[in-house]
């Protein structure tokens, strides 16, 4: 029988707060109760409803791999109510978390291809969680070429600073590209919008597969660069943000057609979003 | 206007009142007030909208 | 040539000469004794306007919808809808130039329930008439005829002005004003009543609404941009039915149309539960006449919204 | 198929019976409305109708539910949930609503997640269906293979036949409580069967909504934007919540939470409905389907195609009320038409 308390959030502590930006932060939080931690058993891609009590819940997705520890990692941009109460929390406080729901990437028929992440904002939080997995000891061996293509509208927006920066250039066999959209003395980067940047990279599309997660705007203009490069619709993923309540596929809320982003997504190939009606 | 309709309503007459008051006026402040809460006290407990949330 | 004939031929030549780009108006709805709101917006289209005693719809409501739209909008209006549009220009939610108003004198409208009640089930409307004290229904299953006292809605018995007091075109004859010696009889009735008594009537009443909002939707001088029961942030009022939150919901919307609400009667007649709005709205019709002695809004152009006027004269019980 | 007869004088006994042993819900009469409520016994029911203006949704799915009262102070979290569903008896529902809850049930409790709140209450609860004896010239069962007689869902389905019920146990839950009450439950009941039969065919023929919903799924399967849907419904719609709300097979519920104190609160559930214009509005300011013209069309294809493609059920069990308390006359029944319509020319 599917499990029937699914609407009852676990209690979670706080045990880091990273500032990504002004109005960003990432949470890494641990479940009081360590067995419900155990058999968690998120993938990278999946999603969790975060409760704040007295002001409601949020889908915000799990930006750690299941790899990297015992704990989860939740990005926030200060935008509603529940996220303004969040960005006031500190370490050691307590919040709820239910869970993990949605599908998630399609790490199994990822294996032996290179893969190309192309991320917008704080929207790189989503696919951090595929990169992390991808890049980590147990896998690393599985994927070819890693290469991380991330833009941000200046040097204060730019998210995951230190991974990009330290972390992930170290790693066997990545590359990493960072931009900004507007010039700034301080950045001696890439300078340009994320769709000219790839454009600029080039990849090439044989056994590869392409993962984009941003704004709105940053996969319209995406997409068809990815097309000019000669990828096909599914090499191309992507993961979607909807209204959510129930995240159970009950509330009815997240629907595209008759799917449910809450339990059939968020994460599609450009080749089901074309088979889907364009209503997102 | 309002003050009907919330009678009109059910709510007791005299649970809302409205007095207009200059800043100079404190004796009349301060008697509206004291008649005002009067007032209240002999009606006791509001009983219409009450929150049903236990 | 009756109303119907005249109704479409207006129609079709404003819509010719580019007058309008739009007709809203009344077409027969999919159950005999209703009609539903047409938007007709080319010349052979007119056939579907129709009129008889079942077009209670307030169609003023869609000018709204319409105001920013290039192009100008017809509209059908009986008595009671002209003061909506009248309101609406008064509170230039519409501009007067973007509108033609098509007024038809309206002997009354009928409870589309009750006559379907009486009416053999599939039988389809040949055509109606109105012969004073009942209308009569003649249908390709038998011709029925049904009296005004027993099956015309409330509202329409206790009707103002049948004439619309605002029309560029005018169908149909004129039809006698008739005054009423006590027209807030049941407001009057109930407020006699006990604080008790008033109390619990209105919350066995409120206890109903499903905040379905069907009664806030359908009113035509309801025109804020977001209203106060939509907005999520800051979430004043959640989408909860509970006695409290229902009884604060109709106050306020009460409250929100005072000396704008026109007494349509739309709000009524809508409401899945047959909450009595128009008795609530009554109530602030019988103090606007008693405090301010302004009349109906809408009944004349130009009158100020009670709450949003003031004179020497308003009396000051606040004092 | 076991029967049973229940004589008609029996029945307030019965009720009141079940009353004291159960909650009993029923149709009762409020003013002109006939609403499903509890009652205390046999003289608050009121069965001269036909289909009651709010559907029985409420006794599985109620319009507000408490999910769990939370007691929050930023270190500490404290959640305590509601005690169970009661034992339930849920009398003289129509067989179309029953069949409506029948279309429920594998949303709350197919899907990878199921609700303890639904299950609990549908677990706890013997549905006595009560077959129609009339129809409404706004009913349309049949054309969704349901029927005035028709017992799916039921545990029990009386047939009132002339001053007897005649009573057919479709579940063991409905055959353990009339065998609890065997000395109204009578034995037999066989030649009122025929009776039934005859009924049946009587009603079957006194449908005047002819729906015809051939071509119609294969249409929306292949169309998103038809041009039919920038028709007159879009523009006639109010975006009102009356027909998602009286509609038996609407799902769509919001949650939120009701802060009681400073630290404490119950986090709720109510219903919602997709013809609000927030339904669906993100923090962000983005909304998928920002005028009515997408929500209207999203109302239909979710009847008519959506729960279909889920759950292998269409959406809709025509029992006519969106078509009686639309405020400007939007029919389904015309709707259906229409597209059958446009998907034959096509």
């Amino acid at each position: 029988m599917p499990n029937p308390t699914a609407l009852t959030p676990y209690p979670v502590t706080i045990t880091k707060i990273v500032d990504e930006t002004s109005d960003v932060k990432t949470f890494t939080v641990e479940f009081d109760d360590p067995d419900v931690m155990e058999n968690f058993g998120n993938k990278p891609g999946q999603v969790c409803m975060l409760s704040i009590f007295g002001e409601g819940e949020s889908t915000i997705s799990i930006t750690s791999a299941p790899t990297r520890g015992k704990f989860l990692e939740f990005t926030v941009k200060r935008v509603g109510r529940l996220t303004n109460v969040m960005h006031q929390m500190e370490v050691g406080q307590k919040f709820g978390v239910r869970g993990p729901y949605g599908n998630w990437f399609p790490y199994e028929i990822m294996k032996g291809k290179d893969l190309f992440f192309v991320g917008g904002g704080f929207a790189l939080a989503p696919i951090r969680s595929l990169i992390d997995y991808a890049l980590s000891d147990q896998y690393r061996s599985d994927y070819g070429k890693v290469e991380v293509l991330y833009g941000a509208r200046s040097v204060d927006d730019l998210c995951f600073k230190s991974d990009l920066a330290e972390r992930w250039p170290k790693l066997h066999n990545t590359a990493i590209y960072t931009t900004i959209d507007r010039p700034e003395e301080a950045w001696k980067g890439h300078v340009g919008f994320v769709p000219s940047y790839v454009e600029e990279v080039a990849p090439s599309p044989e056994n590869k597969f392409a993962i984009i997660a941003g704004p709105p705007i940053m996969i319209k203009f995406t997409l068809p660069v990815f097309a000019k490069l000669g990828f096909k619709d599914d090499q191309i993923i992507t993961t979607l943000e909807m209204r959510m309540k129930c995240c159970l596929g009950k509330c009815g809320r997240c629907n595209i057609g008759s799917k449910f982003v809450c339990v059939d997504g968020p994460v599609f190939s450009l080749a089901q979003l074309k088979g889907m009606p364009q209503e997102y | 206007m309002l003050k009907r309709l919330l009678e009109y309503v059910g709510f007791e007459p005299g649970r809302f009142q409205a007095r207009w008051i200059s800043g100079s006026e404190g004796a009349k402040f301060t008697t509206t007030i004291k008649d005002m809460t009067e007032k209240i006290k002999s009606l006791g407990p509001n009983k219409k909208m009450r929150d049903d949330i236990v | 040539m009756d109303v119907i004939q005249q109704l479409r031929e207006q129609a079709k030549k404003l819509l010719e000469e580019k007058k309008v780009d739009l007709v809203i108006g009344f077409g027969q709805g999919t159950e005999l004794a209703r009609t539903t709101p047409v938007f007709i917006d080319s010349p052979e289209g007119v056939s579907a306007l129709t009129w008889g005693p079942f077009c209670a719809n307030n169609l003023a409501k869609y000018l709204t919808d319409y105001k920013n739209a290039e192009g100008n909008v017809a509209v059908v209006v009986k008595g009671c809808d002209a003061r909506s549009v009248i309101r609406l220009l008064d509170d230039n939610q519409i501009s007067r130039d973007k509108v033609v108003v098509i007024g038809v004198p309206c002997p009354g409208q009928l409870e589309w329930q009750k006559v379907a009640a009486e009416v053999k089930p599939g039988a389809s409307l040949k055509e109606t008439a109105d012969n004073g004290e009942s209308f009569s229904v003649k249908t390709d299953a038998g011709d029925y005829s049904f009296n005004k006292k027993d099956y015309m809605l409330h509202r329409c018995l206790v009707c103002e002005n049948p004439n619309p007091v605002i029309a560029d075109i005018t169908i149909g004859k004129e039809l006698p004003v008739k005054t009423y010696e006590e027209r807030f009889a049941e407001v009057s009735e109930l407020e006699q009543k006990s604080t008790e008594d008033k109390s619990a009537y209105w919350d066995k009443q409120f206890s109903r609404c499903l905040r379905c909002y069907a009664c806030r939707n359908v009113c035509s001088v309801c025109t804020c941009q977001i209203c106060v029961f939509d907005q999520m942030l800051p979430m004043w009022v959640s989408k909860r039915t509970n006695l409290s939150e229902n009884t604060m919901f109709h106050i306020t919307r009460a409250f929100h149309v005072a000396g704008r609400c026109v007494d349509c009667g739309e709000c009524d007649r809508v409401c899945p539960m047959d909450i009595p709005l128009r008795k609530l709205n009554q109530k602030i019709h019988k103090d606007l006449g008693d405090l301010f002695d302004s009349p109906t809004p809408g009944s004349k152009p130009g009158i100020p919204s009670a709450l949003g006027e003031f004179s020497p004269g308003d009396p000051e019980e606040f004092m | 198929m076991e029967a049973r007869v229940v004589n008609k004088g029996q029945l307030p006994e019965l009720l009141d019976k079940l009353a004291k042993d159960y909650d009993l819900i029923a149709p009762v009469q409020e003013e002109t409305v006939v609403l499903f409520r509890k009652i205390s016994g046999a003289k608050d029911v009121f069965l001269e109708y036909t289909n009651s203006d709010i559907s029985p949704k409420g006794c599985f799915l109620p319009q507000n539910e408490k999910t769990f009262n939370y007691t929050y102070t930023g270190d500490s979290i404290e959640i305590k949930k509601p005690e169970g569903a009661q034992k339930t008896v849920l009398f003289g529902a129509r067989p179309c609503d029953i069949k409506a809850i029948t279309t429920l049930d594998p949303v709350f409790e197919g899907e990878k997640f199921g609700d303890e709140y639904y299950s609990g209450k549908r677990e706890n609860t013997v549905i006595i269906g009560l077959s129609c004896t009339k129809v409404l010239s706004t009913c349309f069962c049949y054309a969704f293979e349901g029927g005035p007689c028709d017992g799916t869902g039921s545990d029990l389905l009386f047939t009132e036949i002339g001053d007897k019920y005649y009573v057919e146990v479709y579940t063991d839950k409905g055959k353990a409580l009339a065998d609890a009450y065997s000395q109204i439950f009578s034995k037999g009941g066989e030649q009122l069967a025929k009776d039934k039969e005859e009924l049946a065919k009587k009603l079957a023929g006194e449908f005047v909504r002819k729906v015809d919903l051939t071509g119609v799924k294969e249409l929306l399967d292949n169309n998103f934007e038809l041009p039919y849907w920038n028709g007159d419904d879009q523009k006639k719609c109010l975006g009102c919540g009356t027909c998602t709300y009286v509609c038996p097979t609407c799902h769509c519920f919001d949650i939120f939470d009701y802060p009681t104190g400073d630290f404490t609160g119950a986090r709720l559930r109510c219903w919602d409905s997709c013809m609000y214009p927030e339904y669906t509005l993100m923090a962000g300011g983005h909304n998928p389907r920002p005028t009515r013209k997408e929500r209207v069309r999203n109302r239909f294809m979710h009847k008519l195609k959506y729960h279909l493609d889920r759950y292998n059920m269409v959406g809709c069990v025509g029992c006519g009320r969106c078509v009686r308390k639309c405020p400007v006359n939007i029919d389904i029944t015309k709707i259906i038409n229409d597209l059958k319509e446009v998907a034959q020319n096509a």
